[in-house]
Order: structure tokens, then C-alpha cells, then sequence
């Protein structure tokens, strides 16, 4: 049965080369814009994701902790979930280091007989404990360590930062939706015209006595094919278009943590499904209105 | 229509069948019995075309009844609609090839819709194509074929299937003498092979020539049954 | 054949149409004089169609010439085709009646086309649709009429222009006889009236019936004339 | 002609209302697609730049300065191209501000028995003049004036800034051109779909005489009202995504400073004439082939 449904789509495709080609570039197109969204939408994330890796959480050690105590501390930090490095700051570097920041104005610091800064421990986190909510636990369980007198972390920073993430992550989501939808759209409006100028020749076969299986499966499978191959066609566009214009941005040379990636093949082969299945349910909602005949 | 019943194929009783204000058809009644051939004649827009679509429920009567081999066709379901029309070989009027598809496709597609495999259609279509005489085109799309072959093809399709019944709506208007003739002979043979055959025509010489009763319809009502 | 020249409307001279390996019309020369009325017959596939297809350019000739009204078709541009065009009426076997326009609709673009203002085209369409007979469907669709009312509808577009050259492929295939008749008549007055009117038809009784010039084609040759 | 063609285009719609609905819609959704992304690149745009508005340029003021010295320096600057505001910050203010940055340290400049830091002049600038090539021409002027001994502004923060702010846009740029390039042939597409169902139709007109212009000139119309309508429906559907989304976004709660802007009336309207070109250049282009019939 599927067999002979094949065989007769083949035929099919072959004698309305036309219109397949009209759908397959429409689809193709469809996939392009909402995988080109998808991939910038991708890289933007993964960019204020990659900026989000300067957050660190320094934990001020008090003034009479002898080192076998702090060596515990540190191994103890290193020890809990979502830490990634910890860094020994001496109380001698943290003051070459504010000497440092301060700059210009360093020289009012020489008039000091005794260095007042405390030893500290400079905690990165790993990438998946990057959530302000994560960071904020973390802070806690540190603080809340034998030994630790203080913890710090840019707190307005990340409040504002993650503000601007998720608003960003949301907008993008919303964004993709829309896109999704529409092209959705796009695609079964543009089926439906398919379906339209063979509505003459659905008709005829309805008269001859073919039942709604035998006129639908070739046309089922016709439109799957075309999700298909619409599908892989914008991929390859979106790759090329990739490989044309990103060496031209060159946001490394601005952004050394940074580089642009490609959609990746999972979401490649997601993309394909979709618009596979996209293929069949736009075919299956404009057939109807011409099966009535 | 004196008709034993168990060898009535078609009974239509009082059937009217309305567009609009417009009535194609007014309370025909019309009783076939099987293997009959009949004629249905009579003036352009009588309703001649109407009769045969309502036949194989390409529309619906507006009133009245109608029974195609014991089945009602107003309370058969969708889903059975093409299992009737399986029955019926029809040579449309204006012919209704499907111009994407070779001639050989178009024949063929009635045997495909009947489940049969590529095999065994194959030897079949080529045969009735070689008995219509448009063999040598099976390759060729309906639009560029004159209007003759075209018909031919309309004739092929509609035989190919063996059907039980044939309707034929002026299968040889577009056939010059000869070519009609020819076609004409084919209509019998399978009325002879045990088919029931209704021809809507305008050709008078055709009815005189041959063997028939002949149903005359006028502005949608039956004028004359001889 | 031994026409005056300055009375010759049509001169087909040596004219053959291949479709790939399919010869339609091989080497036929034939010369038309004005206000003649002509019947091309033959065998289905003759080639009459095709014949009537190279006289308004709907194809042009692989060899030979053709001159209507002076003008040398293999000559004439994109641009003088419409030109050429609107000198016919043509009749064609399928209708070729645009569907999504009303009857009314369908004879009023030739006029249209020719430039005429709505308030002149009403009057003028109204009165050919009566003339065939057709006038009560004007608000139609093509697809719902019959057979024998769309080829009226068609003879209507044809004579609504007044053309200078009639041609009518297959004119009555749909008609009753006396439908055919009918319209038989009216392409009498428009050949009256000072038309060229040429027939395709595979109609012998019309033929005998009427006069007029016979050319027989048969398999694309110039078979008989008399 | 023109009337005629118009008269001979509304009884064409009103001939084939399903072609002309199927393609209002394809327009009307691509224009949703470009005109949507055009509204978030907008206001991510507007967004980064309210957030430079916090560049400011310090000029640091020589010890020996008079009192009137200062103010005609302050009024110089003043009156500088690209210049806002101009704010004094006395010495004392600055020594405030450093202790309250240093935080917890604070206490070691205690220790300190007099202030060494230089009065100064916080510069503002006007919202056109924040491009970073203007900001480092404007600190090179006033890095020139008499009595300025040092200007200091973000610069390594502002190079980051500026790389992610034009990265951004050159992205954004692109793929406002790829959409709208899609689009553009999607709806050329679907205009070609159209065409060929109705290339009978066509072939009628051109047999029975019908010139070119009689048979584009309805057609052409018929694309620019179509052009027109799935515009305005376009910017419509986005507009009551907009006001259905916009709320539940709420970035004014994280970013007071900032507010999300629907899409001017000009860009709208310039939306408007771009989908009504396009359906004359999809017409133009799919309707070619057909007339060679
Ligand atoms: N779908 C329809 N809507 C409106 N009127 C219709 C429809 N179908 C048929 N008719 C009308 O019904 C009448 C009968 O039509 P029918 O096609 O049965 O005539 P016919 O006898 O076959 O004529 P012909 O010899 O010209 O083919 C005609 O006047 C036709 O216009
Ligand atoms: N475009 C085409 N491509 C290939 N063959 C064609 C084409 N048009 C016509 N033919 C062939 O040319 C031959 C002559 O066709 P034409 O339509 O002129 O015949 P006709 O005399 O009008 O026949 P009928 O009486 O059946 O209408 C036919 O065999 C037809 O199949
Ligand atoms: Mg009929
Ligand atoms: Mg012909």
C-alpha cells in the first residue's frame, strides 16, 4: 500500500514539477528565517552567557586563622556544588591589587604603615551555577563556613544583568514563536494554493472512485518530502549564509572569550523534523476543503 | 417500465433535482433493467448530463429516489460513495482527463483505484487503448490531443474497469462518422458482454441505426419513452 | 484554387506543423478568398484544429507561409499579435471559456479588449446572447451551464466583435440538430453580413445541407477540395 | 485606462476572492515576520544606547587653579560641541565617593592626614555625540584647555561596549536584509502560485486579443492592493501581539530608564509602501512567463 503510495507520488512529483519546486523554495525560505533567527538568538545567549563568566564570589577569611585551618576552608569550599576554582588572594596581593584600581590615586595609599586588607578566596563557579539563585545559595552556605568572616559578589550587577538575560531570553522566545507560527502559516497557506489549482485533478479522481486514502497518501508523503527537502535546502542556505557574512563580523578579534557558533546538527535535524511534519499538517488541514468535492 | 424487479439495476422515482431556482431535472422516474441499453436524448440543457451525475451521486438529487443496484444513494455515506462509483464506467461530456497525467496514466488510475497492481494494469490499458485506437499516444498529456483523441481516452477510461454499468454522455460528439462508428461498436460489445449502458446523445442518426429504448428528456421532464 | 489575388484573405502556401516527430499539417497550400465560407473536414487528428491554431498565430508554422489579410504571420511581431487577433472570431472545439468570469463577463472582454467603453458593450453583448439563446444564463458561471449552453456561450464571443474572419472549430459537437441549426444560421449572417467564415466540422449532414467550399484533410494532407 | 483597469481589477477580486485571501495573508504574515524582528532590533538598540547614557568624560583640574580660572574652564567646556551637562566635584566630594567605593577597606584611608585628590568636572554628553570615536575627540579637546591636567573616561569598558553595541547592529542589520529578502521571495512565490493557477485564464485573454497592458495592468493593481491590505494587516497582527505580550514582558520593573516602543508610524508606513512595491515586482516578475503563452 505504502509502497504503491510512493511509486504514485514519484509520478506525481515528476508531473507537477512546478508546483513542487514553488513549495520546496517557499518551505526552504521558511526554515531559513526561522533557523537564521534561532542561530542569532542562540549566539546572543551564549554571548551575555559568556560575559556572565567574570561572576565570582570572594569569601574574606578572619585576621588569626592559622594556615591548616585555611587550607581546610579552601578545600572545604572547593568541595561544594558549583564551584569550579578556588583562588588563594593573599592580604598582600589584595593590596597591590587596590593599589591597581585606584589607579591615579595610588600614591595616597603609600602613607599607610600597615597593610588593613584581610586574606580572601577568589570562588569561580561552574557554568551551570550561574543563575543569580544559584549564586545567591552559594554566597550563603560560604558565608555561613567556619573561618569566613565575609562574602562578596557583584550583587546590583547580576541582579541588572540577569534582568537584561532574561528579559532577552524571553523577547527571543516570544520572537521565535511568532516566527514559528507564521511560517507555519506561510507553509499551509501556501499548500493550500498547491491544493487549489489540483483541485481539478482531486476532483476527477473523487469521480473515478478513488476514496480519500488513495488521493491522500501520495499527497501526504509528496508533502513530507517537501518538508524535507525545504528543510535541508534552508539549513544549507542559513549555511552559507553563515560561512558569507560571520568572518566578517570578526567579533573575536573585539571578543576573545567569544566565538560564533553554528546551529548545532541536533537542532539541525530538529528543524528538519519540524518542518517535515509542518509538510503534513499543512497538507493535512488544506486537503480536506478539497477532498469535499 | 414493466420491469421484473429482481432485474431492475436502476429505478428513479419522481426525481427533481434543483439550482437555485433553476430545475435541471422535474419527477423523472425511470426504471433500467440490467444489460439494457438505452438512449437519452433530447434539446441542449434538457438535463440529459444532469440525469447521469445524479446517477453516480456526483450530486445529489434534490427530491425523489434513487436506487443503483439495490442501494439507495441518498442514504449511502460518504465513505461509500466510491465503492458505487467503482460500478460505473462514465465518458464525460467534457471529458474530465486529468491534464498532468500521460493518457496511459489517466486510464490506468481507475484500475489503481480498484487496487490493482502495476502488473496487471499495464497489459490492460494498453489493450482498451489499442481497441479505441490511441494506443500510439499513451505517453502523450491530454491537452495536446485533438479533441477526437481526447474523447477516445474518455472512452478507454471509462471501459477499462469492466463496469457493470456504463454511462456515456455524448460519447461521440467530437468523432467524426467513421471514428464514432468505431466507438459505437465498443459500447455494444460490452453491453454484450453483459453490461448495462445509458448514452446521452444529440445524434438522431446514431439512434436510428442502432438498438435501444430511447429516453427523451425535455426542460428536465420526460417527454417520450419508445 | 483560381482566386483573384486582391480578393485572397487567407493564402496558406506550402505550410507543415511538426510537434516533435508528429507531423499535424504537411505541406498544405490553401488560398481563401474574402467573404467565403469554408468547410475543413476529416477523420479525427486530421489536422483542423492545428489548421485553425496557425491562422490567429496560436502556433506558428515550423515551414512554409501564411498571409491573412496581407499580413505574413512568420513576420509579424509580439506586439502585432493582439492586432492580428482581434481580425477573428474564433470558435474553439474545448470553449475556452474562462471559468471565474460570468458568461456576460466572457463575451464582454472581447470588446473590452477592443477598447470599448462599458455603456457600449452592455447593449452589444446582450443582444449576441440573445441571438444564441443564452441570454437568461448572463450571470452565470461557466462551469454550471451544459454542454450545448457554454459552446452557445462561445459562439457568442466569437461573433461579438464583428470579425472580419469567422473561425469555428467544431461549432454544434454539443448541439441538438436543432440547437445546431441555430447557430448554423447565424454564422450564415455574419458570412452575409461580409465575414470569411471558416467551419471545422466532422458533420457530413451539415455539410450537404449548406453551401460552401469542402477542403478534406486527412492525416495532416490536403485529401479532397471541391 | 486607468479606471477601466481598476473597474476590470475589482470584478477580478471579487472573481477569485480565495487566490486574493491566500495571498493577503502570505504578505500580511511576512510582513509580520520583518516588521516584528524590526521591532525587537529597534528597541535592543535604543536599549544598549540608554544604557551608554552612563559615559561620562572627568576632567581633572590642575592644584593651583583660581576660583574664576575654574568657571571660565567650566564654561569653555560648557560650550563645547557633544557636550550636556558639565558637574563640579571639589576634591572633598571625590574623597567621599572613593571611600564609599572601596567599601569595606574604607578604613584605611584613615590613616591618611590629607585629601591628595585634584577637584575635577564630570562631563555629560549629549545623546548624539556617545560614538566612540566622538568621545575620544572630545576628550582630546578638553585633554588640550589651559588648567586641565588629566582627562579620564571608560575606555577599556567603552571599546567592549562599542564592540558588542556594533556587532550587534551589523548582525541585526543582516538579518533584517535576510528576512526581508526571504520574504520578499516568498511572496513573489506565492504570487508566481497564483499566476499559474490563473495562467488559463491569462491564455484566454491573450487568444482572443488582449494586449499585455490590458491583461498586467488589472494584475498589477490587484498585487498593490494586495501589497496594501496584507501590510496594514501585518502591522496590525503585530500590533495587538505588541499589546497582548508587551505587559507581560514588564522590563520597566528591572530598567526604569528604558521602555519598550512599538514601531513609529513612519517605519509603518514605510512598511506599507515596501509590501505594496513588493507585490508589484512579485507581479512583475511571476507574470513574465505566463504571458508568453
Ligand atoms: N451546477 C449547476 N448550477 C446551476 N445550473 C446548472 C448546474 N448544472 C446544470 N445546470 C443547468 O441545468 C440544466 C440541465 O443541464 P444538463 O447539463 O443536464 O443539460 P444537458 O441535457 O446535458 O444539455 P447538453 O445537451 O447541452 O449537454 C442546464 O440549463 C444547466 O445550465
Ligand atoms: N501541442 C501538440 N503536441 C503534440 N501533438 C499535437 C499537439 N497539438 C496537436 N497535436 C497532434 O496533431 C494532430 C492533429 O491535431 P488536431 O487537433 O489538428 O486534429 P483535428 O483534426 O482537430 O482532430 P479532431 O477532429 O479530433 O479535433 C493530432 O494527432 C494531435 O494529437
Ligand atoms: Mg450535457
Ligand atoms: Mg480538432
Amino acid at each position: 500500500m505504502l509502497i504503491f503510495a510512493a511509486k504514485r507520488a514519484l509520478t506525481d512529483i515528476v508531473n507537477n514539477k512546478f508546483l513542487h519546486i514553488v513549495s520546496i523554495v517557499t518551505i526552504a525560505l521558511s526554515v531559513f528565517i526561522v533557523s537564521a533567527f534561532s542561530l542569532f538568538f542562540n549566539n546572543a545567549t551564549d554571548f551575555l552567557d559568556a560575559w556572565r563568566t567574570g561572576v565570582r564570589v570572594i569569601a574574606y577569611v578572619g585576621a588569626n586563622v592559622t594556615e591548616p585551618q585555611r587550607t581546610r576552608l579552601e578545600e572545604t569550599i572547593r568541595n561544594l556544588n558549583g564551584v569550579s576554582v578556588v583562588e588563594f588572594i593573599s592580604k598582600d596581593d589584595a593590596f597591590n591589587d587596590l593599589k591597581q584600581k585606584i589607579g591615579q590615586q595610588s600614591s595616597l595609599l603609600d602613607g599607610l604603615d600597615k597593610n588593613p586588607l584581610p586574606d580572601s578566596f577568589e570562588i569561580t563557579l561552574t557554568d551551570s551555577y550561574r543563575r543569580l539563585e544559584d549564586i545567591e545559595k552559594l554566597s550563603q552556605s560560604i558565608g555561613g563556613l567556619p573561618y569566613v568572616e565575609d562574602v562578596e559578589y557583584a550583587q546590583k550587577w547580576l541582579h541588572r544583568f540577569n534582568g537584561i538575560y532574561n528579559l532577552f531570553k524571553v523577547t527571543g522566545l516570544v520572537l521565535v514563536s511568532i516566527f514559528f507560527i507564521a511560517t507555519l502559516l506561510i507553509i499551509a497557506n501556501t499548500i493550500r494554493l498547491i491544493m487549489y489549482s489540483r483541485r481539478e485533478e482531486i476532483e476527477i479522481m473523487r469521480i473515478i472512485g478513488a476514496d480519500e486514502e488513495f488521493i491522500k497518501y501520495p499527497l501526504f508523503l509528496e508533502a513530507v518530502a517537501q518538508g524535507f527537502l525545504g528543510g535541508v535546502a534552508g539549513i544549507l542556505m542559513l549555511y552559507l549564509a553563515f560561512i558569507l557574512t560571520v568572518p566578517n563580523l570578526a567579533p573575536e578579534t573585539v571578543f576573545s572569550f567569544f566565538e560564533i557558533r553554528f546551529i548545532s546538527v541536533k537542532f539541525s535535524l530538529t528543524i528538519v523534523l519540524c518542518s517535515m511534519m509542518i509538510g503534513w499538517v499543512g497538507c493535512f488541514f488544506s486537503i480536506r476543503k478539497f477532498l469535499k468535492l | 417500465m414493466h420491469a421484473e424487479r429482481k432485474n431492475t439495476i436502476i429505478r428513479m422515482f419522481n426525481v427533481s433535482k434543483r439550482y437555485g431556482k433553476m430545475e435541471a431535472l422535474s419527477n423523472l422516474s425511470l426504471e433500467v433493467r440490467k444489460n439494457e441499453f438505452i438512449f437519452v436524448t433530447g434539446p441542449s440543457g434538457a438535463g440529459k448530463s444532469t440525469m447521469i451525475k445524479l446517477l453516480y451521486k456526483g450530486e445529489s438529487a434534490s427530491s425523489g429516489a434513487i436506487l443503483v443496484d439495490g442501494m439507495n444513494l441518498a442514504r449511502i455515506s460518504r465513505k461509500q460513495i466510491p465503492m458505487l462509483r467503482r460500478q460505473f464506467g462514465v465518458i464525460f461530456q467534457d471529458f474530465k482527463l486529468i491534464p498532468t497525467k500521460t493518457v496511459f496514466q489517466n486510464v490506468a488510475l481507475v484500475l489503481a483505484v480498484a487496487g490493482l497492481k502495476p502488473k496487471e494494469i499495464y497489459p490492460r490499458v494498453m489493450d482498451v487503448l489499442e481497441r479505441v485506437g490511441i494506443d500510439d499516444r499513451a505517453e502523450e498529456f491530454p491537452p495536446v490531443l485533438s479533441g477526437g483523441e481526447k474523447q477516445r481516452v474518455a472512452v478507454a477510461r471509462a471501459m477499462v474497469g469492466g463496469p457493470k454499468i456504463v454511462l456515456a454522455d455524448e460519447p461521440t460528439g467530437s468523432l467524426d462518422p467513421d471514428s464514432a462508428a468505431h466507438i459505437f461498436q465498443l459500447l455494444r460489445a460490452v453491453h454484450e458482454a453483459g453490461a448495462t449502458v445509458i448514452v446521452a446523445t444529440h445524434d438522431q442518426q446514431m439512434i436510428n441505426n442502432h438498438d435501444g429504448r430511447v429516453v427523451r428528456l425535455e426542460k428536465g421532464r420526460m417527454a417520450r419513452e419508445n
